[in-house]
């Protein structure tokens, strides 16, 4: 029999599958659940518990069920469980973030014990993306059931390659290997999960041999732990990129004045200045001295091999001579005075982060101060802070893309805001191009992929191009873990067993 | 009963050549400096004194109970012809409490607060007889009935607090009677007390002795306590014992100036509502004392002599004095004011 | 001595109390035992002092004598009764008057270390009232001191020295210069001596009977120590348990006291003795001020109580010209 | 005064007059130096504070202004000279790239200024609360030392936590939090020793002597509630800033660009296991010496201006 | 006893009120996890659904009256971010702080009297001097400072303790505890050990204190003067009288070990009610805020009731509530 002990960053808080849209969650959950649709490593889409999917017409897909699948109490898995897992999702007691975000607006239904059909009122190319987040549950065993229900065991019957085993909030989570799974079995008998939400802590305990595999391995470690014989790494891209968001709305906004300290026309307005700043940023040094070579400077919204992305994209070149020019022409020669607000402990190295572009910004001559606080603070402010409007001049912020492409990024932070048709939802610079929306709202509606891909890539580049954003770089994901075992890194930056193999 | 027959019985205690000396910072503090003085069995000497003249630390170092940075430096204290100051510790302790007892001053703080006083009496037999804890018992009630308590048994139950201080200090008093000592050292124990509890501690002290015929020495300040108690007086000043003799000797006729003016000072010895005869001056620091006779800076009758230490001198039976110019055998028995 | 008192109380009473608060109330109506504690201090006490006199106030500890001293010297608001100065309810003063009544009556206290401020130099602790009362002036105010120190008895060289720097006996003589600095005719001392040893003693007396014929003084002198109180004092009032039992011109009341209580004092005062003697105190101790007797509070300690004594609280009647006693057995 | 026995007391003196000891002052210095370690202590706290004073006149880096500091010299060795070569960072850069010899001294600035500032105001204002309910008493005596009591109940570091969390970060606002944790303290210590003095004969003389409430209150009963105010003060600076250091390390307490030797440390934190020691190692020990020497202080002044041990 | 009873119940209602009010304006103010808990894509629809299922959109004043409303029935609401019970999930985590802390109270009586008394009893000596002065180091330390080198020397570089998280559990009597496994013994030595380092230094010092002042005082020469054995003086007379102070205060500081826990769960990521206080700070999880220092109030209220009980054992001088005779 052979134990894992994997340290997580973070802590999960439910075993309901349903109970909180997060990542610590799912990765918990998704060793005991499954989806139709699973992302592997690279989040691309493979089939789970669905072995193919495809479109009737523009509106409607089928998806087709894997049969013989057994739930951990022996019954078998059916279409039926999956229209009541669809019914269930969205209306979870309590959630603080639910995912009826992805069942909303569309209709499931039964055609027969494996078949499922889904409708929708328009076109929708990413019901897959959609559907791989939503874990399916046992109608048998989950009727009714609360997240109680869930933590308790008693309702946390699933497909997965785990079974439910103990669930101690804020202490561990352990499950046991499904020996009844359809797939590859589990190398692992019982995994036990634990949160350890201190960086240097988790490297502790890893190299006490308290834990086998540890998440988040600290930048500042990796290099030690690179060198260190008992532990290996393993480092692979995220879905994540971190950025700034500028104000594009304000005449004048809060946090910028003169260098005197008066008041003055919000220069964040002119694409000069904007680009000014991102040429300031130096972009390999972050990677380098901030982030220990875990990070890739960025181009755009996602990294190259993820769907959607540009190839003509290149990173800002570090030119602080350039940016000078660039504020000269923009008529702030002796630039200005900005404070730079970011959220401290969300992403990593966050706070330093925006300590680090503080100084390159100050060294082009706008002066900036660094304000960070709590992320719940943050968001919070610089969401509605202003009246119900975001309240910040320029904050640094970070985009994981869920759905492993770059629609998501696109539709959330440049299209230009709008609460009814949700869109640019978290569009804290209330950036708008007409041009640009169109082209993004075309890209929503087009179910071929080759078209669609097209047409991301060029929004992406019209956003870049008219510096909607200032993208900073993508973060790289850092697992380590004891000499012998391997992880897989994973864009989504699941730490989940089965990608823990033996060397 | 009295110590008439002095020569004959063997004292309970003598002390001669005492020196304690305290070692501080500021300097040598002579706190005791050639005490001599004895006891005998059934009586009662009373140790008079102003404060700091090193009463309490006579007693204490007849008890062995001297700490740093005070030591015996010099004399020998003989307990019915025992040396005590080069016994051990322990033979120091077993006699403490059993031979020798003590009482002490404040009867607020003499009983330890958390401990019942039935506990607090039992130990005390317990550590010096090997007897059952109901035979301790029955001493510890037997003994607080002795000192006039009543209802004995249910104050063992008791603490200390629940007690009002004339209490406590009946049970001071019957913790160290406990185990029949020969010589009680009483330090100032009704100070602080009122008149009329004072006068009935004062009556049950002196049956008590009366009728076990153990020795007694009194420290007060008090001259006119002592004087109604003891048997015999020894006036301390700075350190040393400067007159000692039967009660009524030194009361009606002082033979040391500092003895006279003491009692001269006391309002009862002089006309009511005229001025008081009183000492000059203070009592010396112990640190510098002036050289010679500690007194001679206060002394009306101080001559050149009295720059060189005076030696104690016997100037009848059983009576002593530290002076050159011992004050005349010419004046009145009743030395009032003069007129 | 002039026939109209300088000072005199009427019915002057003094209770504390220790009132239950809410929650002690809650819980009183929950059954708990809370109650309302009341100590009667001082009970109904009426007191003449005239000028020039003595007065001695004896009693045994926790009998009132303190709280009676300090509410004649202002220090404590009576709960009932008032005090008088030269005829006059002292309360009802004010203004100049009110301040004249308040620094014509000084007192003396017990512990000579705890009554000077040990952060103020001499001259400062009998200075600084007269330069605030414009008793004198602050570039006068040097010299005053000397003078107050000279009265005392003190070297004025020492007037820049600290409380601490001094003994015992000099510290009692700076407490009392502070007070004389302020022109008192009024002294309440407050065991001002007990503190003190027996040779130090004498000196201070001595002191106090100076001043009193040199400023023409009136004293009430609180003391347990009745050898001092008879050589003193011109008359005497004895407490106990609050009230007073038996006032006397000092010489009758030593020559016979009356009160059993008074008889019991007296007669175990210790005294320089050429004889030992054998004691025979009154049985009992001093009952808890708390929850007193009822009637005479002595009766249970009185060899010669009977029943009246138990129920009826005897009253301070005048038994011979100037002399008073609470005892039913005056009654015949 | 002719009657009187002025000689006497002219002998008295005599006796009592001690040699050069004269003011409490020098009293006080006499006692006080009388532990070695204790005046050693006294002056290594003296050199801190002049440090920290003097710290932007002396380093050679100004750590909180972001055009000095390059994130290209982050987290350099100890010893390895300046980018610009102008000078050496004697004891390495931190993960921002500042000078860790001006930002320790910089740091120690903001501690003891932290510690200082909460203490005084606290100080300040405990002391007028405490003397206040001591003096008026009854009802809102009781309120007062309830409050009081509740505050002390409640562990410093909650309350801290919460405050900081509800006003955000800050010096200002930990100053804030750190007096409302504080005051009670000294209230507690005022009252307690103020009502001690008040029922001291002393106070009692100068009542009698119609000195007016003000006078009494401040010019005789403040200045002896003094002594323990002064082991409190120094005792509650130094758990002040160990409790600054903590809500930084917690990560609610100051800014990131402006980091006091908490923050130093806590930011060191991550780099612990990585071996870039020193940057958490140096803030740490220059915060626990400043904490060990204020606290020896305090408790020399404990022993000294205790009363019960004073003879 | 009743009116003391009442009257402790009573402030610490007041407590309550005035800090549940405090606390739920002052994070109204500062805001709330909202954009925290939501899926980042959420359009601004599910962004007020969210809202309102968290009652979010209502006045302050209604949220606070619901929350009163519920509290009087024992329940202090959900949390944000967990959607259970706040009071359950501080319940929870209440064993494993209660544990450590009793593990180091443990630890500083253990440690702390004994050092103490001897300090205490030969004040001068080389020992007693390095004992005091190590103390001070100990009251100077920074716990979480303290806490990283213990991980690093004893977990890290020598191996022989666990670095973080609590051992596994048993229960003996009803109590279920890691006390009671020898691997739960094992996790447990240095968080108790980083919490108690403060206290020991607090129990040295006040033992030696409280030594040196009793043996100066009377009964303890008396008991000398009775002859009593050193050994019986230092033991029962003066021991007894030490422990008046300590425990008092012991007691009285068992709360800030409670919230010192805090600091010490968060490095060794104890699962505790600090942490997950520490973790609903930086979340602003009001409702469990609110319920922890509820919880926290009552905790006090019930452990200053022992320590007075436990005083009044000790000291026969104090019976609450009683007369003063
Ligand atoms: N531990 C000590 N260190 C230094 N000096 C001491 C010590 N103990 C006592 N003394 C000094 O010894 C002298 C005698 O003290 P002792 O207690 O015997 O006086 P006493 O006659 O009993 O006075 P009192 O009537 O005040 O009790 C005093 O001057 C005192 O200051
Ligand atoms: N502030 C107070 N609060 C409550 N009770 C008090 C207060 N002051 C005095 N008492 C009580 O009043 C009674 C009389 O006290 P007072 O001090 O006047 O007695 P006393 O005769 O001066 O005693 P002593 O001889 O001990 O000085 C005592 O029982 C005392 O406990
Ligand atoms: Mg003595
Ligand atoms: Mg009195």
């Amino acid at each position: 029999a052979k134990e894992l002990k994997m340290a997580l960053s973070a802590e999960p808080s439910a075993m309901d599958p349903h109970f909180h849209n997060l990542t610590p969650n799912n990765a918990l959950t998704s060793h005991v659940f499954e989806r139709l649709v699973h992302f592997d490593e690279k989040q691309s889409l493979i089939p789970g518990l669905a072995t193919s999917w495809k479109t009737i017409d523009e509106k409607t897909w089928e998806f087709k069920l894997r049969t013989g699948v057994k739930w951990h109490d022996g019954s078998l898995f059916t279409a039926d469980d999956v229209i009541f897992t669809m019914e269930r999702a969205p209306n979870v007691e309590n959630s603080p973030g639910s995912f009826a975000l992805y069942v909303r607006g569309k209709t499931f239904s039964k055609v027969d014990d494996f078949t499922v059909r889904v409708t929708t009122k328009e076109p929708y190319p990413l019901m897959p993306n959609d559907l791989a987040t939503i874990a399916i549950i046992s109608k048998k065993a989950a009727t009714g059931a609360k997240t109680e229900d869930f933590n308790a065991g008693k309702a946390a019957i699933g497909t997965g390659p785990f079974k439910f085993s103990e669930f101690v909030k804020g202490d561990r989570y352990v499950v046991v290997r499904n020996d009844d799974y359809w797939g590859n079995k589990p190398v692992w008998s019982k995994v036990t999960i634990r949160p350890i939400k201190t960086g240097p802590a988790r490297v502790a305990a890893l190299l006490a041999g308290d834990v086998d595999v540890i998440e988040e391995v600290p930048t500042t470690d990796i290099a030690r732990l690179q060198g260190d014989a008992k532990v290996s790494l393993g480092q692979g891209l995220s879905n994540r990129v971190i950025y700034f968001h500028i104000d594009h709305w304000r005449d004048e906004t809060p946090f910028i004045t003169a260098n005197d300290g008066s008041k003055i026309k919000n220069p964040l307005k002119d694409v000069r200045v904007r680009k000014a700043l991102s040429k300031a940023i130096n972009r390999p040094a972050i990677v380098d001295r901030l982030m220990e070579k875990a990070a890739v400077p960025a181009s755009q919204f996602l990294a190259d091999g993820f769907f959607g992305v540009s190839k003509k994209l290149k990173p800002e070149a570090f030119d602080p001579d350039g940016a000078k020019k660039l504020l000269a022409e923009a008529g702030f020669p002796n630039g200005f005075k900005m404070t730079l607000h970011g959220p401290n402990g969300r992403y990593i190295n966050d706070a330093r982060m925006a300590e680090a572009v503080a100084q390159m910004f100050t060294r082009i001559g706008v002066e900036t101060k660094v304000e960070t606080m709590p992320p719940a603070v943050f968001f919070n402010r610089a969401s509605q802070g202003a009246g119900g409007n975001p309240e910040f001049s320029f904050i640094l912020v970070g985009w994981g893309s869920g759905t492993g492409e770059v629609s998501s990024p696109l539709k959330s932070l440049v299209a230009t805001f709008d609460k009814t048709k949700g869109m640019g939802t978290a569009n804290r610079g209330r950036y708008s191009n007409p041009v640009l929306d169109k082209v993004i709202d075309e890209a929503l509606a087009t179910v071929d992929d080759t078209k669609r891909g097209e047409l991301l890539a060029k929004a992406s580049e019209i956003a870049i191009e008219d510096v909607g954003v200032i993208v900073s770089h993508y973060q790289l994901n850092t697992w380590a873990t004891r000499r012998g075992l391997k992880y897989v890194p994973r864009t989504d930056e699941y730490t989940i067993a089965t990608s823990v193999s033996e060397q | 009963m009295s110590g008439s027959d002095q020569a004959a019985i063997e004292p309970t205690l003598a002390v001669s050549g005492l020196k304690t000396h305290f070692f501080t910072k500021a300097g040598v503090v002579k706190a005791v400096d050639g005490v001599s003085l004895h006891v005998n069995p059934g009586e009662i000497l009373g140790l008079v004194g102003e404060s700091g003249s090193g009463k309490s630390i006579t007693g204490f170092s007849i008890l062995g109970l001297i700490d740093a940075p005070g030591r015996i430096v010099e004399g020998s204290i003989r307990y019915k012809g025992r040396e005590l100051t080069t016994s051990s510790d322990e033979e120091l302790r077993s006699l403490r409490g059993d031979r020798i007892a003590m009482i002490f001053q404040d009867p607020m703080m003499t009983l330890n607060p958390v401990l019942r006083i039935d506990t607090q009496m039992i130990e005390t037999v317990h550590v010096h007889h090997r007897v059952s804890k109901a035979e301790a018992l029955e001493r510890a009630r037997a003994a607080l009935a002795e000192v006039g308590i009543p209802s004995p048994e249910s104050r063992l139950k008791n603490y200390p607090h629940e007690l009002s201080g004339g209490m406590r200090q009946r049970v001071a008093i019957a913790i160290a009677f406990i185990n029949k000592p020969d010589l009680i050292i009483a330090d100032e124990p009704t100070t602080a007390l009122d008149v009329t509890i004072q006068a009935q501690i004062l009556a049950e002290a002196q049956a008590l002795c009366a009728r076990t015929g153990t020795a007694m020495i009194w420290i007060t300040h008090d001259l006119a306590v002592v004087s109604s108690l003891a048997d015999r007086i020894a006036v301390m000043y700075a350190g040393r014992i400067v007159e000692t003799g039967r009660t009524a000797d030194v009361v009606s006729a002082p033979r040391h100036p500092y003895t006279q003016g003491l009692i001269n000072s006391v309002p009862s010895h002089n006309v009511r509502g005229s001025r008081l005869n009183q000492i000059p001056g203070m009592t010396p620091s112990l640190i510098n004392l002036p050289k010679g006779c500690a007194f001679r800076t206060r002394c009306p009758q101080a001559i050149d002599a009295c720059l060189e230490p005076p030696p104690i001198r016997e100037i009848g039976p059983g009576r002593e004095v530290r002076c050159f110019n011992p004050v005349g055998v010419a004046r009145p028995a009743t030395a009032e004011a003069a007129p | 001595m002039s026939a109209e008192p300088l000072v005199s109380a009427r019915g002057l009473s003094k209770r504390f109390v220790k009132k239950p608060d809410l929650a002690g109330r809650l819980a009183g109506h929950l059954g708990a035992d809370v109650r309302e504690e009341t100590v009667h201090a001082v009970d109904h006490v009426d007191l003449d002092i005239k000028k020039g006199e003595v007065v001695g106030l004896v009693g045994e500890s926790g009998c009132g004598k303190s709280t009676l001293g300090r509410m004649i010297a202002g220090l404590l608001s009576p709960t009932e009764g008032e005090v008088q100065f030269k005829g006059k309810p002292r309360d009802k003063l004010s203004g100049a008057d009110a301040r004249a009544a308040r620094l014509a009556i000084q007192m003396i206290f017990q512990d000579p270390y705890a009554s000077l401020n040990p952060r103020a130099r001499v001259e400062a602790i009998v200075g600084e009232a007269p330069v605030v009362h414009g008793i004198t002036t602050r570039s006068a105010m040097p010299a005053y001191v000397d003078d107050m120190m000279r009265r005392v008895g003190l070297d004025p060289d020492l007037k820049r020295r600290y409380p601490h720097q001094f003994s015992g006996g000099q510290r009692s003589r700076i407490g009392i210069a502070r007070a004389l600095a302020v022109n008192p005719e009024f002294l309440v001392c407050d065991e001002a001596i007990a503190a003190l040893d027996v040779s130090i003693q004498a000196q201070i007396i001595n002191l106090f009977m100076d001043l009193r014929t040199e400023f023409d003084l009136t004293y009430l002198f609180i003391s347990h120590d009745l050898g001092v109180v008879q050589h003193i004092t011109d008359r005497v009032v004895i407490m106990y348990l609050g009230r007073v039992v038996e006032t006397a011109s000092t010489e009758e009341l030593f020559d016979g006291p009356n009160h059993p209580y008074a008889q019991a004092l007296l007669a175990e005062v210790p005294r320089i003795s050429t004889e030992k003697r054998s004691f025979h105190p009154i049985k009992g101790e001093i009952p808890s001020p708390l929850n007193p007797p009822s009637g005479c509070h002595f009766h249970p300690r009185c060899p010669r109580a009977f029943g009246r004594c138990r129920n009826e609280v005897p009253v301070l009647k005048e038994i011979a010209p100037g002399r008073y006693s609470a005892c039913h057995l005056n009654d015949g | 005064m002719s009657t009187t026995d002025a000689g006497p007391a002219v002998a008295e003196d005599a006796a009592v007059r001690r040699p050069a000891v004269q003011t409490p002052f020098q009293r006080f210095v006499a006692d006080y130096t009388e532990s070695r370690l204790a005046t050693i202590a006294f002056v290594a706290l003296i050199v801190t504070m002049l440090l920290a004073l003097i710290a932007p006149w002396i380093v050679p880096q100004n750590p909180y202004d972001l055009a000095q500091v390059d994130i290209m010299d982050s987290r350099l060795v100890p010893g390895t000279p300046a980018s610009s070569g102008k000078y050496t960072h004697w004891l390495g850069t931190d993960g921002a790239g500042r000078d860790l010899v001006s930002a320790m001294l910089y740091g120690l600035r903001i501690s003891l200024a932290v510690g200082v500032m909460s203490g005084l105001i606290a100080m300040a204002l405990g002391a007028a609360i405490g003397l206040v309910a001591a003096y008026v008493g009854g009802k809102v005596e009781s309120l007062i030392m309830r409050i009081v009591d509740l505050q002390l109940s409640f562990p410093a570091i909650l309350v801290a936590l919460m405050l900081i969390a509800i006003l955000g970060k800050g010096v200002d606002k930990i100053i804030i939090a750190l007096v409302t944790v504080q005051w009670a303290y000294y209230a507690r210590t005022v009252r307690g020793s103020a009502l001690v003095e008040s029922r001291k004969e002393y106070v009692e003389a100068a009542r009698c002597l119609g000195l007016s409430n003000g006078r009494i209150l401040f010019g005789h009963i403040l200045p002896n509630c003094l002594p323990p105010l002064i082991v409190v003060v120094t005792v509650q600076t130094a758990h002040a800033i160990s409790l600054e250091a903590t809500l930084s390390f917690l990560g609610v307490g100051l800014p990131q660009t402006e980091p006091s030797l908490g923050l130093l440390i806590s930011n060191g934190f991550q780099y612990m296991l990585s071996g870039e020691y020193w940057i958490s190692f140096f803030p740490g020990l220059v915060l626990l010496m400043t904490i060990v020497v204020i606290n020896l202080v305090g408790d020399q002044l404990r022993d000294v201006l205790n009363p019960r041990l004073s003879k | 006893m009743t009116a003391y009873i009442i009257r402790r119940l009573m402030q610490s209602a007041a407590v309550v009120l005035a800090m549940s009010v405090i606390v739920f304006l002052g994070l109204h103010v500062v805001g709330d996890p909202v954009y925290l808990l939501i899926d980042p894509q959420a359009d601004q629809a599910e962004i007020e659904r969210t809202i309102r299922r968290l009652g979010l959109d209502q006045p302050i004043w209604m949220q606070y009256f619901h929350f009163l409303k519920g509290a009087l029935s024992g329940d202090l609401g959900k949390s944000f971010v967990h959607g259970t019970s706040a009071l359950k999930l501080i319940v929870e985590r209440m064993p494993a702080t209660l544990e450590i802390a009793i593990a180091a109270t443990l630890m500083a009586i253990l440690l702390g009297i004994p050092l103490g008394l001897y300090a205490g009893l030969k004040p001068d000596s080389f020992a007693s001097k390095s004992i005091m002065a190590t103390s001070i180091l100990g009251f100077s330390l920074p716990t979480f400072w303290v806490g990283i080198m213990m991980i690093m020397v004893f977990a890290v570089m020598l191996g022989w303790l666990p670095s973080t998280g609590r051992g596994p559990t048993a229960t003996f009597l009803g109590i279920t505890s890691s006390l009671f496994t020898i691997d739960g013994l094992r996790h447990i030595t240095m968080p108790a050990l980083n919490l108690a380092l403060l206290k020991i230094s607090l129990v040295i010092r006040l033992t030696r204190a409280g030594t040196r002042e009793a043996i100066h005082q009377d009964y303890i020469k008396f008991a000398r003067a009775k002859g009593i054995p050193t050994s019986r003086i230092v033991g029962v007379h003066l021991l007894k009288n030490i422990m008046i102070p300590v425990v008092t205060v012991l007691g009285l500081e068992f709360g800030s070990l409670i919230a010192f826990s805090v600091v010490t769960e968060t490095i060794f990521a104890w699962p505790g009610m600090g942490k997950l206080l520490i973790d609903s700070i930086q979340t602003l999880d009001r409702p469990i805020i609110v319920a922890y220092l509820i919880i926290i109030v009552m905790l006090f209220v019930v452990i200053n009731l022992i320590v007075d009980i436990l005083y009044s054992i000790l000291d026969p001088r104090v019976r609450i509530g009683e007369k003063s005779a």
